[in-house]
This record gives C-alpha cells, structure tokens and sequence, in this order.
C-alpha cells in the first residue's frame, strides 16, 4: 500500500508540475507573484472547454489552439497592465494579479455558469498498471507532460535565442536593454509563455478532475506549495517540488487520514519558508543553468 | 502647500486669508470632531435597526483594514493571512461563551488577546521572510490555521459553534461596541504611528539595514506591530461572532476577510490612517447597492482595485487630498485675481483644512 | 551640540587605549574576498582617513564596523568590546554612526522624523520626548537643515540628503562617527561646507572614519590615512607621506603612465599644495562655462558628428544629475571623459543608452534623433554600453554572453556572426580558451573583455566604455587599453570613461571634463593637461577647504535653483 | 495638531454615512398593499445548481399567488413581493442578507437557502429578530443540534435521515453483495452527521463498513482511498460529497477499475451536471430524494409539467422545484390563517400547518421539523427514476452501470 501511495503521489505530482510552472516562470523573470495563476488555469480548463465542445476534438488536442490563445492573453496583460507596474514594486503588482484574480472569477461564473464543469476523454476513464497497481491514465498524461515541458522550457531557455535573452533580462534588464534586448517584450513573451504553459495544467486539471469559476485559488495555493518548495523561480526546483509535494500528499494522507492532507501540505509550506525561504532545490529561472 | 514665493508674493491678500485659515484648521477640526463624535454616539436615536446592522458591519470593515493597514501599510508586511485573526477571535468568544462563566466583556477583550498571541507566534515564524516570501508564508500560515479548525472537534469542526441565546446583543448595543472598537483602533493606531514606536515602523518600512544602522532593533518593533494588528482585527472577529451567532470554519477564517481588508486599505489609500475608513464607505456602498447582483459587485470591486492601482496607486484618499488642494489653490488664486475675498465659500474653507494637513499624512 | 559634553576631550588624549581595533579582518563574497586581512587600531579623537579606488573595499570595511555585514574572519573590538558579533543596532546604539555614500533616507518620512529615529535610540539615557525633539532640531541646526525638518526626506536635494545622512548618524551621539563618501558628488562650495561641517563634529570630541574619494577632504581633514586596493591594505601613514607612496600613485595613476607623465604626477600628487594653488588661480567654476563654450566650438569636429548631444539635463528625482551639457564624438575617434565620482559620467553614457529618461535636450545620433528611443533600439542603432561593474549575465557561459550581444544588435550589420565572434576572441584570445565557461567565474580582468567583446559583437558604430579599468591590476589594464586601437580599426567611436586618467589622457583624441552634471572643459589631451580646470574637477580640489565660508543656508538657496519647486 | 484634524475626517466621513443611512433607510418599507417575503438563496457559487431550483418554486408559487389576486389576510387581498438575494453560497453573505430582507425590507418571513452551512446563519437571524423562517435542508439532525435550547422561529422541510440510512441499505438488500461498505464522506455538517448514522446503523442491517473515508471538501486526487476500497473489496459504495468531489471520484472509480454494485451518490448526483459532467459513468448512482413522478399529491403532476416548461426537466431538479413551491405555500396557508402580518402570529400558524401539498403531507414536529417520505432514486438513460419504495415497470439497476 506504501508502495502505491509513493507511485500514485509521484504520478499526481507530475500534474502539480505543470499548474506551477507557470507561476516558477513569472517569479524567477519577473520576481512577481501572479495571484491570478489559479485563474491562468481554470480559465484556459474553460477554453478548452468551450473548443472541446464545439469542435468535439481531444481537449489535448485543442492545446493547439488554446495555448497560443492564452499566450496572447498573456502577453497582453503583461504589456497593458503589468509592465507599467514593475517600477513601483512587487506589492503593487501583487495587488494588480488580485484584481484580476477578482475580475476573472466573476466572468467565469457570468459566461459558463456556477457548475463544476469537467473535460472527457477516453483517457480520463482508464487506468494504466504500473507495478501491480493501477494508475490513472492521465496522471501518466500529465507526467509526461511535466517532464515535457520542463525540459523543453530548459532548452528554450538554454539554447535558443530567445531563452538567452528572457534569462538575461531576468538577469539584469538594463544590461539586457543596452545590449538590444527589448525588455518589455521579453517580459511579455515570458508571461505569455507562463500562461501557454499553464494552459497544459489547466487542461490536465479539466481532464483529471473538474473545475468552476472559484476552483482557481486552492490550485494557486497548491502552486505555491510547490514553488516554495522548490525554491521560488527553479526550473528544475518545480520539477522536484511538484513531484515531492504529491508523494507528501499521498503519503501523509494514508498516514494520518486524508482530512488532514491539507494541513501538512500547509504546515509544510510554512516550515520551508521559515526554514529554507530560498527552497531546497536551485535559482531563479532567469539565473538557473 | 507649494506656492512658489514669487506668487505667494503676487497673491497676498488670498495667501494670507489661506494661512489663517489653516491656522484655525485644528479649532475647526475639533469642532467638526465634536459635532461626529455627539452624532455617532446618538445613532441609536434616529437609526433604524437595519441601520444599525449596516453601521455595525461598516464600523468592523474600518477596525479590520485600519488594523491591516498598521502592518501592510505603516509597516510594510503584506499580510494576506490575516483572515486567520479574525477567526481566532471569532472562536475564542465562543468557546469562552459556551465553557467559561466570565463576563462577555472580558471574553471580547480575551478574543482580542488570544488573537495577538498567535499574531506573536506567527510573527514569530515569519520574522526573517519579506516581500512575496512574508505574504505566502502569512498565507500559509492561515491556510494550515483554517484546515487545522475544520478538523478539531472541540470547536465543533466543520460545524462550528454556536453562541448560546443568552449571548443574544441588541443591535444598539452591538453598534456600541463597533463604534467603540473603531474609535479605540483608529486612536490607537494613529497615536501609535505618530509615536517613537511608530517612527521605528516605518524606518523599518522604508530601509531595515539603515533603521537597524541607526539603533533600531526590527524585532521587538514588527513584533509588537504584528500582535496590535491582530488583537484589534480579532476583537472585530469577536463582534462578529456575537451578531451572527453561528460560527464555523469556512466562513470564520475564510480568506474574503483579508482580501477585503486589502481592498478597503488600497482603494482609500495605503499607509494613511483616513484611506481605510474611506475605502471601507465606498467598498461597503459597492457592496450594498449591488447586492442584488453579487457578480456584478465583485466585478467592479476587481475592476476598481485594477484602476486604482493603475492611474492612482496611493489610492483615493490621498488623490481627494490632491485634487482638493489643487481646487482649493485655484480658488485662492481666482479670488485674489477678482480681488473679492468676502465670498469665502464653505467648499474652499474645507479644502483649505485638507490641503494643510496633506504634509503630515503619512 | 551635546556630544562635546558626554564625550569629552579630543584628539590629544589620543594616549589611551585605541577606541577601535580590527585584527586580521576578512570579508567574503562568495568566491570573492572583498576584504583581506586588514588590521588597524583607531584611537580616541583621531580622524582617520581610508582612500582607495572604487572597488578596493572601502563601504565593506565601514560595513562590517557598523554591523551591516558579518566579518567572515578575524575580529573587531569597540572600547574593549567584541563589536563583530553585535546585530547592527546594538552596535549603533554603543554610538557607531555611519553616514552613506548614497544617502538612505526614510523617504517617506519627514526630515525631523528621520533624525528623531536615532535620537529615540539612545534610549538608556532618555530624558522625556520633549528634550529629545530638542535634541533633533539642535542637529538638523548644526547640519544646517532645520529650515526643511517638515520636508518629505524623498524630495530633498543631494547635498541635503547628505547632509540627512550626517544628521542621523550624529543624532545617535556617536563617540565613533563612520562617513562614507560624504563628499562624493559635491563640488566647490559644496565640499566645503560638508569639510567644515567635519571638522567641527571632530573638534567636539568624535572619533572619526572617513572613507573619501575627494582627497582634498582627506587632507585637509584627516591625520592619518589607510589606502586599501582590490581588498588589502597597501599603505598606512600621514597624508603627505601617502601622496608620495609608490604603490598608492600606482593604484592611481597606473603604473606605465606614471611614468610617462611624470610633470603631471609630481603636481596632482605630490604637491598637493601646488594642486591648490593652481586650483585658487582657476578661481571659480563660473567663469568656466564660457572657456567651454569657445573651446568647444574649436576642436568640434566639422562633419556632422557621429553622436551630437545638445543641451541634454537628467534629473533622478529632485536631483538634477547632468546640467544643459552639449557632447559630441566623431567618427573613428576616442573621447575621454572625466570627473570626480558623481560628475555625471555615468549618467552620460547612459542617457546616451537609454537608460535613463532625458529631462531636457536632444540627443542625435548618425544624424537621427534619438532622444526618447528605448534602450534596445539605440542598441540595434549601433550604440553599445559596456556598463561600469561588467554587469555580465553571470550564469551564461562567455560564448552566451558573446552571442547575446550580436542577436538582439546592430541592424544592417556588414561582418557575420562567426566573424564578429572570431574578431572577439582575436582581440581577447583569453576569451576563446574561456568560452564554455560561465562568465561569473571569470577574473575582474576576463570579465572585462567578455563585456567588451559583448559590446563589439553587435558591431557598433560607438562604444560606450564606463570606468574601463575599474578595480583591475595593471597588468590587465595595459592589456585592455592595447586592444583600443584596433577597436578604432575596426571603425568604432570609443568613448571613454576611465580612473586612470593619465592613460586615458594619452589615447583619447578630445577629452571632457564634466563637473557636477556639467561639462567645465573640453579639448585635446595637451590642453587638459595643461589647464587646472582637469585639477579642479578630477582632484575636486576647490578654494581651500581651510578658508571659512559663507552661512551654508545662504549658499544653499544660491546653489539649487531648483530645490524649492 | 493633525491627529485631531485626522480623527476629524474620520468622523465626518462616518457622519456622511450615517446621513446616507438615513436617507436609505425608509426606502424599503411595504405598502398597505404588499407582503414583503424574502430569500437568500445560493444563486452563484458551489450550491448554484440548487439555488436555482428553489429560487423558480418559490417564485412559481408567488406568481401564482399574486395572479388569484394576490394573498388574502383577513378578507384583504395583499400583493406578495418577493425579494431574492444572492449569497454566493457564502455563509457570512447569508446572513447579512437575511438580516437586509428583514430589517429593511421588512420582510414578514423569509424562505431558506438550502444546506446547513446556510440555513443555520440564517436561522439564527430568523431567531434574533423573532420572524419566520421555512427553509428546506437535509440532515434535519444537524440543524437541529445547532441550537440546543430549540428553535423558535424557524422551520425546517425535509425527510428524516434516520430513514435515508435504512433506506440505503434496504435498496442494497434488493440486491446480492457481500455486505461490504465503502463509505465516503467528505467534512461538511451533513457528511459528518450522515456519515456516523451510516455507521451505526450498518450493523443493524447486516452490513459491515468495510472501508471508511473522510475528507475536505474539494480533495480532487481519491486514487489512495479507490485503492483502499477496492482491496477491502467492499461492493456496496455510499458517499455522501458535494458534486464537485463526488462527479471526480466516479470518474477516478472508473479510471481505476473499481466496480460497486451498489453506488449511492448522496449530494453528489443531485442536479443534472451529474450526468452532463460525467456522461455514461454517472449511470446508476443512487440518491435519496422526496418526490418522484411516481408521486400524485395535489397538484404535484401539474407542477412537474410546468417545470419541465420552465426547462427544469429532470425529474430530481423538478423535486427541488416542486418543494421551493410547497413550502411557500406553506408560508402562505399560514399567513391566511393567522389572519395578520405580525411575525408572531405567522410563526404560530405555522406550527399549526397540517395539509398535503404537492410534495406531500406536512406537519411540523414540536422540534420545529418535518420529515417527508424518503424514497431512493437512480440514474437511469439520464434520468432519475424511484427504485425505493418499488414502483412498477422500474427496477434497480444492478451492479452499477456506469462504473460496470
């Protein structure tokens, strides 16, 4: 049974990957803690939604077109709103990404409606046998993914162009700018990119679970679980913390009850932050190799 | 009041009647004090008892961001686990109600304590975090409080508590004590801001290694700021005990109550001791007009936080200051030009108290 | 003032026991040792004066004193007291006060409140509030602020908030004063009354350590001097002696040029009265502007300049950082500029950037107005920065920082990619060994070249060099200097802003002399260096510091024009 | 100087509002005409789908009233004005709501929310301002047990669930099993109350609670608990969570291979998003209800087509619907009877309520309750229908389809 909750917690952890990635992204370039991830991700579950059903494709099929719309959504908020924020400091922006948190709550409910909603497929029903015991497909799914994503986020960041120039203007913005960099553009394709990403952990919660207009702020509770833990704004810290914070759940909740998961998640996030506040697992993004 | 001294020059007769206006600024101030204090403490004679309720729940809205405001604003510590107070002090008045004979004064004000000593524990813990690291921490830290009460079968776990029917108040006497817990917090915190203690606060605030360069020890300061905040925020969660009766988890320690904290203090204006009240008068019209429409409200409310932050970041209270002042010169400047100083209206007489006292709002 | 009172005495009871020791005190960074193993004594009522090049550790020593950094070994001992183990305000409230070189004012604050902090401080000898606001507003008297106590501390001026530092550290009642460049960015009038304004706080009995760039200060003030250089203590003595130590002219004047210049050493140097003196028959500032005026138009190019800046102001705040201030670099030419810290410099190369918004003027650049372009477009104009401090993107490898430099460039660039890049290792062959390595493992010196060579792989048309030679042996810097040339050859503008001044004296084709946001001089190497407006801005030296002066109130509301609005 | 100038401020702005109260305050009086009834209802938020469904019964009933000419008291025909509020679902908003609908809309009585964590904040404004309060939630237990002493003014519809419980296993008894329980309930007021009466009465019936679980409300990964469940091979499944939680289990269930026979979805399966949200793997989950189409009360027949008029179709969201209506008029025979507005005399009209209404008979307990027939239903084609009592032409369906 021990056994199966370590497997099903490493699995589960993939998925908490992917809804914290975003969030890694934003704070290790742009030291901002966007309180609207949670909202990032159920608003791209509900676009998926909406595609899904129109066009009856594969929800992970319709990432195809939901990413790169949420990219553009993300992008713009940056530019519009967040970008002429930045010299007044974290606070302010804080409060901005909690307006929006605020606002994209309330459009949720006026356009689809107060029920919980989830994403089918056929992989949502099945399960995978891994030794001796049975895994949710799209845990599997969402593993794959994390490893996906991070990895890819890591070569992008590490060889293209554009990854070089988002870690050197997380690094130094006006070294980056006297050197060609257009920071304001970097910072917008970053967070465009963290809401892409998050569109993938958006869908993965849509398919796994289910989610309504207020689902988002206890996965942004989970993100900052895991992003702490893994020391705020590392890539491969993400990686880590995701998949430890679900082997944590798991196990604890076999131990002491499920009632209680929540509890030792929180405690747990508490005591790192006092501590280890810079997390057990490597930098920023912008500084991480 | 930024007259340049060659126009002050130009303008002495309106400069002069403007100075001494400011001079009777403060006799006018306790005039006007007067006249509110009489006022409020007759409430009860000429509200009605839905009134009554209204005030009751405006007055906690002030006590809770005003508190909120002495830690996120004077001190610079952007809590978002202050939700965690108010369900404290909630819980302690109960239990103290249902298991202990004391009287209900002193269980409120033991609410209030209980409050400041997990304020202090918290504190505490979270010493060393600043910035995104102390608000997710604070957040934590609240999150953990809530999920561990939801659990605890002393307090009725997801239950909750329910106040015996004795503890019933009449609505008066509800709206007493929320009047006198907003005038005691107000008074408290803006003595406090204007003490020694209050100069450390926001030293700290501003730049800790200069403060700590200059004898000033962070520790006893955010500590101490940290307890105060809480026990006025938990003495307010202790009145709402008392008025809904019924208390359980998820609505005790629900996070609305810091986020309308942050809302209230940032709309009126972070870090000054009038933008809490200011902000909880338009927060709370907001809330009671739309009613009927809760997703229109919490719309607004969202969209109002993204303007603010965007065209007057220090909020609303300050911006009135601002326009008020700017009114108030032009006025001046005008009536000097005409050179008719007799209409001295009453708009620019209260303009002329606002503007002087700009300076010295913190 | 009530320090003369509790203090006591002054610098002749210098007998006892010294008031403050550092043994074999070591500060680490990371892999970099900021400071190594430094020890002095500091007696009571002495002043002591600490110089040094930027970078030579000089705001860490102060640091670890005041308890703002932790020493990473060896130990500081305070009236017989273990000071390395207090937190910062223990130590503050034993009466350690420290002024900044950049001012850290509780802006949001007023004037009287940030001196009142302090003064509440002192708590043990506590006499009631009333003597204490006293107390505050004797201070802000004596540091000549009283007029502005109800004033926001953001908005006040440079010189003030100078003067703010000065005022807080005082209101702790010191019996050890730490001042850190209190001088720096001050000029003339200004300097002069910040010396007074020491002396006067040292003849009440104050233990002081001034750390000072302005070494008129220095002299004028201090009756011993400790230079430190790239961390470790090079030199101890009186001030005259310093002036004549070898190893301190070198970390000056560098070496080679030392020697090629040796008129110009023996006068800036060595004969700091001479320095004065030619710094009295320049007279005053004031009648610079116009000496600038005419030699601007002579030795201006007369095709149209690669980079023409008109009557260009930048302010930070309330702080007016360049005033009205015209410049110009031709094609194919080097441009030295220099000035005391705080001229402006800087600020100049990087408004030129883009970096910093321009209050007031133009700047053109290859004919095209640039003034309100983003930095990066100027950058894909042909403009590169090679900031002060590298400020390379230390986790990327050299090859990284190479290609960062030439992705986002120079548009319509001639050479490609590879060649840039092989120009770049050709320049600096060190570079090419080094490629895989990550930049923030360099040397100061590799770390240099990697900037610079970031810079050249955009192939710009003007190279921006800030403080070019910033903390690096000689050696380096001859390096350094030896690939000027053949960045020249490549057809790049190069301006030039550099400590050394001897060595910038001898590539630059025209040099400025920028004072106080202004430019005081310009003209070929051969007239700087004839002329004493190079003294006066480069050394600081003003009228002589002995001379009283005018009530600083008074002057203050000459100075700043500006200030009240 | 400027503290006193700053209290000042202060104080003037709280005069402003104190004039602005005023102002407001004899907006919402009645008319000589108008009987002002009010509700809270959880119209957005997490119990939106049931909100709805009071929300239309109650305004069906007041429509109807008002069209006969309004409600006649004391040979004086009154228009009914009902005024619904939105509490978001949140406890805190219910209760300031109810205290607005009363104190200034001076509502003479108020309908309920549903749930116990709103119906009891609601109740204890009902109790402090001494005016009726009908409301309809379940488990009546729990709303009793919070408030000790007994309430006074405050009225409670539903079936017993004392009888939901045996019901549970007498629907498992029509079927062979091992009599192995897995029993899930999430952390709420009624999973807990439900959850330990399961429990005791298991054994009564024969059954054995082979796995327990309790959680949080909104857990979302149950594989650790399926796991347990499954290896305690446990063929009855009883939960009792909210839609959210419960629509992820059965989906989990699925995934995982965990077949029940029997699969009672208490909560969870209780409005259509159960089968829109689910699919075919909602097929065959049990909940307990307390009016099917099987039901021929007064009226009860009519009212089901006007619903599924409405676009209420299914025929467990027409309950919630048929039930919003009942106890208004409830509220209404009530008011007509005490021949008065004054609260007093509609709350002791209340208490004297005995007549059959198209939900069926109700008549308060001196406990302030009343417990309705339970019957089971079941999803079946997508559509709930009674399997408990047995209704001919039905069957249960066995083992569960949808998780099969």
């Amino acid at each position: 049974m021990v056994l199966y909750h370590l497997i099903d917690g490493f699995f589960l952890g993939g998925l908490y990957v992917t809804i914290a990635l975003g969030l890694t992204l934003v704070f290790g370039v742009m030291n901002t803690v966007n309180l609207a991830q949670g909202e990032v991700l159920i608003g791209s579950a509900y676009l998926t939604y909406t595609l899904a059903s129109l066009t009856h494709l594969d929800p992970l099929l319709c990432l195809l077109l939901v990413a790169p719309i949420m990219f553009v959504i993300g992008y713009l908020v940056q530019r519009l709103l967040l970008n002429p924020l930045i010299p007044r400091g974290q606070e302010t922006l804080l409060v901005a990404t909690f307006g929006l948190l605020l606002v994209a709550e309330t459009l949720f409910g006026l356009i689809y409606g107060n029920n919980t909603l989830s994403l089918s497929a056929s992989y949502t029903l099945t399960g995978v046998t891994i030794f001796g015991d049975t895994v949710r497909t799209i845990y599997v799914i969402a593993l794959v993914a994390a490893l996906f994503l991070v990895v890819g986020t890591h070569l992008l960041l590490t060889y293209l162009p554009l990854g070089k120039a988002i870690r050197a203007a997380a690094e130094d913005p006006g070294a980056a700018a006297s050197i060609g960099i257009n920071v304001p553009l970097v910072y917008g394709i970053t967070f465009g990119l963290a809401a892409a990403i998050s569109a993938v952990g958006g869908t993965l919660i849509g398919l796994s679970f289910g989610f309504g207009p207020t689902t988002g702020s206890s996965w942004l509770l989970r993100s900052f679980t895991v992003i702490v833990l893994g020391g705020m704004g590392s890539l491969w810290g993400t990686l880590l913390g995701g998949l430890l914070i679900g082997v944590l759940e798991e196990v604890a909740a076999s131990i002491v009850g499920p009632q209680f998961r929540d509890l030792i998640v929180f405690a747990f996030l508490v005591i790192v932050l006092i501590v280890r506040p810079e997390g057990f697992f490597g930098q920023r993004v912008g500084v991480a190799k | 009041m930024k007259t340049s001294p060659a126009s002050a020059a130009r303008l002495a007769p309106a400069a002069t009647w403007w100075r001494s206006l400011s001079r009777l600024a403060p006799w006018l101030g306790w005039g006007v004090l007067g006249v509110l204090v009489l006022l409020a403490a007759l409430g009860p004679l000429y509200l009605s008892a839905f009134d009554l309720v209204l005030a009751f729940t405006l007055f906690n809205y002030m006590t809770m961001a005003q508190s909120w405001n002495l830690l996120g604003g004077y001190g610079g510590q952007f809590s978002l686990g202050h939700s965690l107070f108010v369900g404290a002090g909630s819980y302690t008045i109960a239990v103290l109600l249902l298991h202990s004979g004391l009287p209900l004064l002193l269980d409120l004000v033991l609410s209030g304590l209980l409050a400041a000593a997990l304020a202090t524990l918290a504190a505490l813990l979270l010493m060393r975090l600043r910035e995104a690291y102390f608000s997710i921490g604070s957040l934590g830290l609240a999150m953990a409080a809530l999920t561990w009460m939801l659990n605890w079968s002393f307090t009725g776990a997801t239950s909750g508590l329910n106040l015996p029917p004795a503890a019933t108040l009449d609505y008066s006497t509800l709206y007493y004590l929320a009047l006198g817990l907003l005038v005691a917090t107000t008074l408290t915190i803006v003595l406090l801001v204007r003490s020694p203690f209050g100069l450390r606060l926001m030293a700290i605030r501003d730049d800790q290694e200069a403060a700590a360069e200059l004898g000033v020890n962070s520790f006893p300061v955010k500590l101490v700021t940290f307890a105060i905040s809480a026990f006025f925020v938990g003495l307010a969660g202790g009145l709402i005990a008392l008025n809904k009766l019924e208390i359980e988890p998820d609505s005790a320690f629900s996070m609305n109550w810091v986020i309308t904290m942050i809302i209230i203090t940032i709309i009126g204006g972070i870090a000054t001791s009038t933008g809490p009240l200011l902000g909880a008068v338009v927060f709370f019209t907001l809330q009671q007009v739309l009613q009927n429409s809760q997703a229109l409200s919490s719309l607004l409310t969202g969209l109002l936080l993204i303007l603010i932050i965007r065209l007057a970041p220090e909020g609303l209270w300050p911006l009135a200051l601002k326009l008020g002042r700017r009114l108030g010169e032009a006025l001046v400047s005008r009536l000097d030009r005409s050179g008719s100083t007799t209409t001295a209206t009453a708009l620019a007489a209260e303009e002329a108290v606002r503007g002087r006292s700009t300076l010295s709002d913190g | 003032m009530q320090a003369a009172s509790t203090v006591g005495g002054g610098p002749q009871q210098a007998n006892e026991a010294p008031l403050l020791v550092l043994r074999h005190v070591t500060r680490r960074f990371g892999g970099v040792t900021a400071l190594n193993d430094i020890s002095f004594a500091v007696r009571s009522g002495e002043l002591l004066g600490i110089i040094g090049p930027n970078g030579a550790g000089k705001s860490t020593l102060l640091s670890l004193i005041s308890g703002a950094q932790r020493v990473s070994e060896g130990e500081i001992l305070f009236a017989g007291q273990r000071l390395d183990r207090l937190p910062a305000h223990a130590i503050a409230r034993l009466g350690i006060g420290r002024a900044h070189q950049i001012p850290r004012p509780f802006g949001r604050m007023t004037v009287l409140q940030n001196v009142l902090i302090p003064v509440h401080a002192r708590r043990n000898e506590d006499p009631g509030r009333r003597r204490l606001s006293d107390d505050a507003e004797e201070i802000l008297r004596l540091c000549g602020l009283l007029d502005r106590k109800d004033r926001q501390a953001g908005s006040l001026t440079l010189l003030d908030l100078k003067r703010l530092e000065l005022a807080r550290a005082l209101a702790l009642r010191p019996r050890l004063l730490l001042l850190d460049e209190v001088a720096a960015g001050l000029v003339g009038q200004e300097i002069e009354e910040i010396t007074q304004l020491i002396a006067s706080i040292h003849a009440r009995g104050v233990t002081i350590i001034l750390v000072e760039h302005v070494q008129a200060v220095v002299r004028a003030l201090a009756h011993r001097v400790i230079v430190l250089d790239w961390g470790r203590k090079i030199a101890e003595g009186r001030p005259e002696e310093i002036a004549r130590h070898p190893e301190v002219i070198a970390v000056y004047l560098g070496s080679e040029q030392g020697e090629q210049a040796p008129a110009h050493q023996t006068m800036s140097v060595s004969e700091p009265a001479a320095a004065m003196a030619a710094a009295r028959e320049s007279d005053s500032r004031h009648t610079l502007p116009s000496a600038r005026a005419t030699s601007t138009a002579a030795v201006r190019p007369s095709p149209p300049p690669l980079l023409d800046v008109q009557h260009l102001s930048v302010d930070y705040g309330k702080l007016r950082a360049l005033r009205s201030l015209d410049f110009s670099a031709g094609t194919g030419e080097i441009v030295a500029v220099v000035g005391a810290n705080g001229a402006g410099k800087t600020t100049l190369t990087q408004a030129i950037s883009g970096l910093v918004p321009v209050s007031e003027g133009r700047i053109l650049f290859a004919g095209q107005e640039i003034t309100r372009l983003p930095a990066h477009q100027r950058s894909r104009l042909g403009i590169a920065l090679c900031h002060e401090g590298r400020r390379l993107f230390r986790e990327q490898t050299v090859r990284e920082n190479l290609e960062l430099g030439a992705v986002y460039a120079t548009r319509g660039a001639t050479t490609s990619f590879a060649q840039r890049l092989e120009r770049v290792y050709d320049l600096f062959p060190v570079l090419r060994e080094r490629a895989g390595s990550q930049a923030g493992r360099l040397s100061g010196g590799q770390q240099q070249m990697v900037a610079i060579g970031r810079a050249l792989m955009a192939e710009p048309r003007l190279l921006l060099l800030d403080e070019l030679s910033l903390g690096l042996a000689p050696a380096v810097v001859d390096q350094l200097f030896a690939a000027l040339p053949q960045i020249l050859a490549w057809g790049i503008s190069v301006v030039l802003i550099e400590q050394h001044i001897q060595r910038s004296l001898a590539v630059a084709d025209r040099v400025y002399v920028l004072e106080r946001g202004r430019v005081v001089f310009c003209g070929t190497p051969d007239e700087v260096r004839a002329h004493p407006a190079l003294q006066q801005a480069y050394l600081g030296v003003a009228a002589a510091p002995a001379s009283p002066a005018g009530s600083p109130a008074t002057s203050e509301h000459e100075q700043h024009p500006v200030s009240g609005s | 100087m400027s503290t006193v100038c700053k209290a000042a401020r202060s104080l003037f702005l709280m005069a402003m509002l104190a004039l602005s109260m005023v102002a407001c305050g004899g907006t919402g009086g009645s008319s000589n005409q108008t009987i002002v009834i009010g509700a809270t209802l959880p119209l957005t938020g997490a119990l939106a789908a049931v909100g709805v469904l009071l929300k239309a019964g109650y305004q069906a009933a007041v429509d109807d009233i008002n069209a006969a000419g309004g409600l006649e008291v004391n040979g004086q025909k009154y228009h009914v004005n009902l005024v619904i509020l939105d509490n978001t679902s949140d406890p805190n908003t219910a209760s300031n709501q109810a205290t607005t609908l009363y104190l200034q809309n001076n509502a003479v009585a108020l309908l309920g929310p549903f749930t116990p964590p709103l119906v009891i904040p609601v109740s204890q404004v009902a109790e402090r301002v001494k005016r009726p309060l009908i409301s309809t939630t379940a488990p009546i237990e729990a709303w009793l047990s919070a408030r000790p002493s007994g309430w006074q003014y405050a009225w409670d519809v539903f079936f017993d669930e004392k009888q939901q419980t045996s019901m549970s296993f007498q629907v498992a008894n029509m079927v062979k099993t091992n009599k192995r329980v897995a029993l899930f309930t999430d952390n709420e007021e009624d999973g807990v109350t439900m959850g330990k009466l399961w429990t005791e009465e298991a054994p009564q019936f024969g059954y054995t609670i082979a796995y327990r679980a309790i959680f949080p409300v909104g857990t979302t990964n149950f594989s650790s608990q399926i796991a347990a469940a499954k290896a305690a091979n446990a063929e009855v499944l009883i939960t009792q969570m909210t839609p959210p939680d419960a629509m992820a289990l059965w989906k989990q269930m699925k995934a995982l291979g965990y077949h029940p026979t029997i699969a009672e979805s208490e909560k969870g399966s209780s409005t259509t998003t159960w089968m829109q949200a689910l699919g075919n793997v909602g097929e065959g989950a049990l909940i307990a209800n307390f009016w099917s189409r099987s039901f021929n009360y007064p009226g009860s027949q009519e009212l089901a087509a006007r619903a599924q008029k409405a676009g209420i179709k299914a025929t467990i969201e027409q309950a919630g619907y048929i039930m919003g209506y009942s106890i208004t008029q409830v509220l209404f025979d009530a008011i007509k009877r005490a021949g008065s507005t004054d609260p007093e005399a509609i709350n002791r009209a209340i208490g004297q309520t005995n007549k059959t209404y198209p939900v069926g008979p109700i008549h308060f307990g001196s406990n302030h309750a009343d417990p309705v027939q339970a019957i089971m239903l079941q999803w079946q084609n997508g559509e709930t229908v009674q399997v408990y009592p047995p209704v001919s032409g039905v069957s249960l369906e066995a083992p569960a389809k949808g998780l099969a």
